[in-house]
């Protein structure tokens, strides 16, 4: 592994389906912070819209009895990610904080990554990326701009992570008050991530809380037991048990194929299903 | 004394061949007259020597180059940049089989055709003596002998019916 | 015997031979009439081992009777040992008359002999049919497993699996025995005056009406070539049918599409190695110098390095995508079958079917002798019969009862060892096919005698210019 | 089967040098005509490198598309030729002769070719170094000692392909040697001086060609492994990927390899037809070989089908919702199911049938029609296992999507074919597409055996 000197976290979000109420504010907050393109009406009608997160929407029923789901879809940041190994220049990989990382100046754009991701959460830079002049101060100046002929996708909000270990775990200041932090305990934590705005842009924005994210070493975390639970069900299923789907909300994206995802989604729970006509 | 060559151009195999003869009768050695042909003659056609060779090792040891160089080559670059990716090892081995594999054929095979150039003894930079008549289906016998034997040289391979006999002093005589 | 033994440049002793065609046939009926110590001796053996077998096969049945796959994973593993050596091994006469190569003439009759085999094979086949557990869901369908379990008959027709298997195996017998028929008329109706006893009596029936006329000639060649082919079809469907019901669909979630190629590969190679060892015997015991050339051997041995390096390759691209895959099937797979539970089987599989038979003909030498074919045969048949032994006794024990029809198999299970009665029934297996082979041998005669004929009027010894080569008529 | 009369190596000579020794009008002409077009085709990837690939078809779920589908289709060609030459040189058939020489130049070019496919399909063609090797004067990667990831199949790729490139030109090569220095004897001045460099003063000894027949015999069997890998490679690319159901199958490498032949040999007997028009060698492309050829084919198509018909069936055996939406989409939904069926009309039935008959597959314009059909149809094969397994991946119905390819696309890949002809027409010009010092062998070793009233061809035999 790549040694490092910093304090070990394993980033992970939790996306509650039953809170999500498909408004679109993460995916306007992603576009924003990470200094995405502007997606014009072609790209969604030729499929190459940039949208590093998503809302999916799905019709459930017949009309007129008919109910919308939404489900927000991201780059998973899988422990066994497919798209990892195909690279064949290493501009992706898996860091040793559990996020699933993409070198923008390695890539050669052989979108084989794409291919192989089952969530096709992978984003090609079809055209050079172009904004309005209105727009140019806008861009925010921690998140390169990717040129065309590479890929980019979700990063956990990595630059906002980064400004957090530097303010609390090497600076050592609390992030509200700036009172000094001692020694021992400069590790990021969830109220100083809340605090410092050190979320990801996604989780900051979501009116409903919907997606939350966190460190799965970190016990202060409102969803920590959503993550144990989550591994719980890996561990089982590794030492072949099973797990009963009806008794949990807790599941993961295609858990068949192998991939592990580090977010978790957690079953909407449906106070007045459809009748089944 | 020294060894002159002398060419002898044939139309039929079989008269090459009775020159072949009447040279071994004349007490030529084996190794001094060769036929030289436009298309291979099964071995042994002409009654001529066997050749050795050790065109054979030659793979072995390219294959051993390159299987050592393969090894080396994935498992370093593995290691030199150590990053985890897809829960795969940092040395995975199947996909070190692959590359080593093909190093290994490539070396075996650029050995192969080197051995096969080294031992037909190419190239030869000052060709000896020759006639464009042999790519036309002539048959030449290429006899080296001391100088002074290459008048009966020459008649004897006429004799064996040659159709013309070439020899570096330009004495030609058809 | 009168053998001429040429003598030309570079050739190598014993390369070619060039049987008399007048002596043939009186010297061939002669060596199908006589019975050899020896030959007694290892008749004598191949009954014990078997008895024993059977002895093995009816302890088996006493004691868990018909009901339960599990414990029959040994008998499964020989079965298909007995299976895949009958089966591919016809298949060499065929393809090699098919490419019309002329060193296959001594091997054709000692591949076709194998098919008689194949009724031990049906008999042998017939508990399994019972053993097969039934594609739907006997219990009410529990949460998490199938209600049909996963197989190539899919919602199945009427019968399937079962029936069906049984039909193609059946099928599969018949045909071959049909080729062995068709290739023998010739030389039984040559015999069948000379002959005495009930092989008069069975010759002069089967070869009723062959007085070798063109016609008869022309068809009898036609028939051949059309049953060959259509043999090769059969043969690669039956292995896949047995392959996928026997093997696949009892491991559930193992979706590995290459494995049917596989299964007949070995089998093609398991063939080829039989018929060397064969050829082998006879030459070196038999008495049959005369007749088998070493050139037999050197071709057929290039063959069989091609066939070994092919399994090998298969083997891998099986390997790799499953490797490669990560998921979590694809792992406890290869955990079970190659990396974990049967490992060391495995690892003398991998040996015995290809780095060992690999090394010895890889040197021109030892293709070019009688031995070293051989012993590489007997190598890729112990590698045969562990492959047999890692698939079927793995597919036999992997998901017992109800788990058969979960999605897949969710832990790696614990290898199963043989006890008695399942070695007597693996060595009983082995014997009873040297046993009919050996009884086959004294019914007819061993080399086809019409193509041993046919081949001296196409071979001839010639001289060019000054040296002496093999003239081959009707080169491809 | 030798039919045809005997030849002397005079008239081997002039008949077969026709092609470099005497250039006609309509040759210059047609090097210009695909010289253009290839330019169109180098001009519109400039286009599409410059512009960036929103110019053609492709979007977020199907990422791959012509130029993958072209990059399998080139490699499949290249497939035809070491092995045709390999197997028949080591099972001595005698109907090789005419065939190995044109059928490994094709591999050569064909090669080239392909792998041009997924250099101007990266994203940043500029960089691909990084792809390779590590460049001392790439400061990005050598500074940070990163080198090409040996985990990936796009690694495994250029290894594969590039040794077998390189063995096959040099393979070439060396049986080049003695046609060389026949070219040596009967040329003058430039080209004189050219061919005696690369016939390294070849004199046909008795030792010479003993090695040159070794030669000839070890480099087959030393290829033949190579070329097994390098489409199983090829195919791993795809079988690798896990996410993309029909992808992930066990019996990609073989199957592919033997599509590759299939579609190989047709090409090879395309070339070989047009051969013996253009320059009239009557004499040497008979209609034994191209009906040998046929006759090879029919056992490889009927292969390929074994294959093709166990990956359908072991797609349908899971019995994955997932999986059962590709195959949806490949055979019930319009256009994608029309296009199935030609393809498996074209590449096994109609061919195959043709080949049955005698008289047909010896009718070289049936013939010909009939290899174009296979290769049409292993092209569609090609695009037909890509595409509709990307346009399904899973089961995210939001993100399913088709593929329509541009008109960049589309003249690139016309480009390739004319690139590959003009090559082939350009070598033409320099060596002898058929080896004389084999037809030489085969006249001087054929003979024939007297049985009875008739006499059967017969060739005299080492070993």
């Amino acid at each position: 592994m790549v040694t490092t000197s910093r304090i070990n976290h394993k980033w992970g979000m939790v996306v509650d389906l039953d809170r999500c109420t498909g408004c679109q504010a993460c995916v306007v907050a992603c576009q924003a912070e990470n200094n995405i393109p502007i997606n014009v009406k072609s790209f969604y009608q030729q499929r190459r819209a940039y949208q590093w997160i998503r809302i999916e929407r799905y019709w459930e029923g017949e009309f007129p009895n008919v109910k919308a789901r939404f489900i927000p879809i991201l780059c998973q940041h899988c422990e066994n990610a497919p798209c990892e190994p195909v690279c064949p220049v290493f501009a992706t990989y898996h860091n040793d904080e559990g996020t699933n990382v993409q070198v923008y100046n390695r890539c050669i754009g052989t979108r084989y990554c794409s291919v192989n991701c089952p969530y096709t959460v992978r984003m090609f830079n079809f055209w050079e990326p172009k904004w309005p002049k209105s727009l140019r101060n806008q861009l925010n100046p921690d998140v390169t701009i990717r040129t065309r002929g590479i890929m980019e996708k979700c990063s956990f909000c990595v630059q906002r992570l980064r400004r957090g270990e530097i303010n609390v775990e090497r600076r050592g200041l609390e992030p509200l008050t700036g009172e000094r932090i001692p020694a021992g305990e400069r590790k990021l934590n969830y109220r100083q991530m809340k605090e410092g705005n050190y979320l990801p842009a996604c989780v900051q924005s979501c009116p409903t809380n919907a997606l939350q994210f966190a460190d799965q070493y970190d016990d202060t975390g409102p969803v920590k037991h959503h993550f144990d639970e989550a591994n719980e069900h890996i561990e089982t299923r590794e030492h072949g048990g099973h797990v009963d789907e009806s008794q949990t909300r807790v599941y993961r994206l295609f858990e068949e194929i192998g991939t592990k995802p580090n977010v978790v989604y957690l079953k909407k729970v449906d106070a007045f299903p459809l009748e089944k006509a | 004394m020294a060894k002159a060559p002398i060419l002898g151009l044939f139309e039929s195999a079989d008269h090459a061949a009775d020159a072949g003869d009447a040279l071994k009768a004349a007490g030529v050695s084996p190794a001094d007259y060769d036929f030289l042909t436009d298309t291979p003659y099964p071995e042994g056609a002409f009654g001529e020597r066997e050749e050795p060779h050790r065109v054979y090792i030659f793979p072995f040891i390219g294959a051993l180059i390159g299987l050592t160089v393969g090894i080396m080559l994935t498992s370093m670059t593995q290691f030199a940049y150590p990053l985890t990716q897809g829960g795969k090892p940092i040395l995975s081995l199947p996909p070190m089989a692959v590359v080593t594999y093909e190093s290994m054929m490539l070396t075996a095979i650029i050995f192969t055709i080197i051995g096969i150039i080294f031992e037909s003894r190419l190239p030869a930079f000052k060709q000896g003596l020759y006639d464009t008549r042999i790519t036309e289906g002539y048959i030449g016998v290429l006899v080296n002998v001391d100088e002074d034997q290459l008048g009966s040289t020459q008649t004897l391979l006429t004799q064996a019916g040659a159709i013309d006999v070439v020899r570096n002093d330009g004495g030609s005589a058809a | 015997m009168a053998a001429t033994e040429p003598k030309g440049h570079g050739q190598h002793a014993g390369m070619w031979v060039f049987p008399d065609a007048t002596l043939m046939t009186a010297e061939m009926g002669e060596k199908t009439k006589a019975m050899p110590r020896a030959f007694t001796l290892g008749l004598a053996v191949a009954g014990i081992l078997f008895i024993l077998g059977i002895v093995g096969f009816i302890a088996r049945a006493a004691d868990n009777g018909f009901d339960e796959i599990g414990p029959w994973g040994y008998y499964m593993a020989i079965f298909s040992m007995v299976f895949m050596v009958t089966s591919g091994a016809p298949l060499a006469a065929v393809a090699f008359r098919f490419t019309k190569s002329h060193w296959r003439r001594p091997l054709s009759r000692v591949a076709e002999l194998f098919s008689i085999v194949g009724i031990l094979n049906l008999l042998m086949f017939i508990p399994l049919m019972f053993l097969l557990p039934d594609i739907a869901n006997p219990g009410e369908v529990a949460e998490g497993s199938l209600a049909v379990r996963r197989t190539i008959w899919f919602e199945g027709p009427i019968g399937a699996p079962h029936a069906w298997d049984l039909v193609g195996v059946a099928f599969l017998t018949i045909t071959s025995m049909a080729i062995l028929w068709l290739s023998a008329i010739p030389d039984m109706a040559e015999c069948r005056f000379t002959a005495t006893g009930f092989r008069r009596t069975l010759y002069s029936r089967l070869s009723g009406g062959w007085y070798g006329t063109k016609r008869q000639w022309n068809s009898q060649k036609a028939g051949l070539a059309l049953l060959g082919a259509f043999y090769f079809m059969i043969l690669v469907f039956m292995h896949f049918v047995i392959s996928s019901d026997y093997a696949q669909s009892l491991i559930p979630g193992w979706k590995d599409s290459i494995f049917p190629v596989i299964y007949t590969i070995t089998s093609l190679q398991m063939g080829l190695g039989a018929i060397l060892v064969a050829l082998f015997i006879m030459r070196r015991w038999g008495g049959y110098e005369g007749y088998i050339g070493k050139s037999t051997f050197w071709s057929a041995s290039k063959v069989l390095l091609g066939i070994t390096l092919l399994w090998v390759y298969h083997l891998f691209a099986f390997f790799i995508t499953f490797w490669y895959g990560r998921m979590e099937i694809e792992q406890n797979i290869i955990k079970y079958l190659v990396t974990d539970t049967y490992a060391i089987i495995f690892l003398l599989n991998l040996i015995f079917s290809f780095a060992a038979p690999f090394a010895v003909l890889l040197w021109n030498p030892v293709r070019r002798s009688a031995w070293g074919p051989a012993l590489a045969g007997v190598m890729v048949l112990f590698g045969g019969l562990m492959f047999n032994i890692r698939i079927f006794v793995g597919s036999a024990n992997a998901a017992p009862g109800a788990d058969l029809f979960k999605p897949i198999m969710e832990h790696v299970p614990a290898p199963v060892y043989p006890d008695i009665w399942d070695v007597f029934m693996v060595i009983g297996g082995l014997g009873a096919t040297v046993f009919i082979y050996l009884l086959a041998t004294r019914v007819l005669p061993v080399m086809s005698l019409w193509e041993m004929k046919e081949g001296t009027l196409y071979q001839k010894w010639g001289k060019f210019i000054r040296g002496e080569y093999l003239i081959l008529g009707k080169p491809e | 089967m030798q039919e045809g009369k005997p030849l002397n190596s005079k008239q081997v000579n002039r008949e077969l040098l026709v092609s470099i020794l005497n250039s006609p009008k309509w040759f210059f002409g047609a090097l210009a005509v695909l010289g253009l077009i290839v330019l169109i085709a180098m001009s519109t990837a400039g286009f599409m490198i410059n512009q960036g690939f929103g110019v053609t078809g492709l979007n977020r779920p199907v990422m791959w598309g012509f130029f993958i589908t072209n990059f399998v289709f080139w490699i499949g060609i290249s497939h035809a030729g070491v092995m045709l030459s390999a197997i028949l040189r080591l099972s001595k058939a005698e109907w090789r002769r005419p065939a190995t020489r044109a059928a490994e130049i094709l591999t050569v070019f064909s090669l080239m070719t392909a792998m041009t496919m997924p250099l101007i399909h990266t994203g940043r063609p500029w960089r691909t170094v990084y792809w390779i090797y590590t460049m001392p004067f790439v400061p990005y990667d050598y500074a940070r000692g990163i080198w090409p990831n040996v985990r990936s199949p796009l690694v495994w790729d250029p290894s594969a392909v590039y040794t077998y490139l390189t063995s096959s030109i040099l393979f070439v090569m060396v049986a080049l040697i003695p046609d060389f220095a026949v070219l040596r004897d009967r040329t003058t001045g430039m080209s004189h001086r050219i061919y005696g460099m690369l016939a390294m003063g070849w004199q046909g000894n008795a030792r010479q060609w003993k090695l040159q027949i070794i030669a000839g015999v070890l480099l087959s069997a030393l290829i033949l492994p190579v070329f097994v890998s390098v489409h199983s490679i090829v195919s791993w690319d795809f079988g690798m990927a896990v996410s993309v159901k029909s992808w992930h199958s066990t019996i990609f490498a073989p199957y592919f390899v033997v599509g590759a032949v299939h579609s190989g040999v047709s090409a090879v007997a395309l070339v070989l037809i047009i051969l013996r028009y253009i320059y009239g060698w009557q004499n040497y492309i008979r209609h034994e070989h191209i009906d040998a050829l046929a006759r090879l084919l029919i056992v490889v198509a009927t292969g390929w089908f074994y294959f093709f018909v166990m990956e359908v069936i072991f797609g349908f055996y899971g019995r994955e919702a997932d999986e059962i939406a590709v195959r949806n989409l490949q055979f019930t939904v319009s256009p994608w199911n029309i296009w199935m069926m030609i393809f498996v009309g074209m590449t096994y039935f109609l061919p195959v049938s043709i080949w049955l008959s005698r008289s047909l597959r010896r009718n070289l314009w049936v013939m010909s029609l009939a290899c174009i059909f296979v290769n049409i149809g292993m092209w569609l094969e090609r695009f037909l296992i890509i595409v509709p397994g990307l346009a399904r991946k899973q089961l995210l119905t939001f993100d399913w999507y088709t593929y329509r390819p541009t008109s960049v696309e589309w003249i690139i890949i016309v480009g390739t074919f004319a690139l590959v002809s003009m090559l082939m027409l350009t070598i033409a010009r320099v060596v002898p597409l058929i080896p004389l010092y084999d037809i030489k062998e085969g006249e001087i070793l054929r003979t024939e055996i007297k049985i009875g009233r008739v006499t059967v061809p017969a060739v005299f035999r080492e070993d």
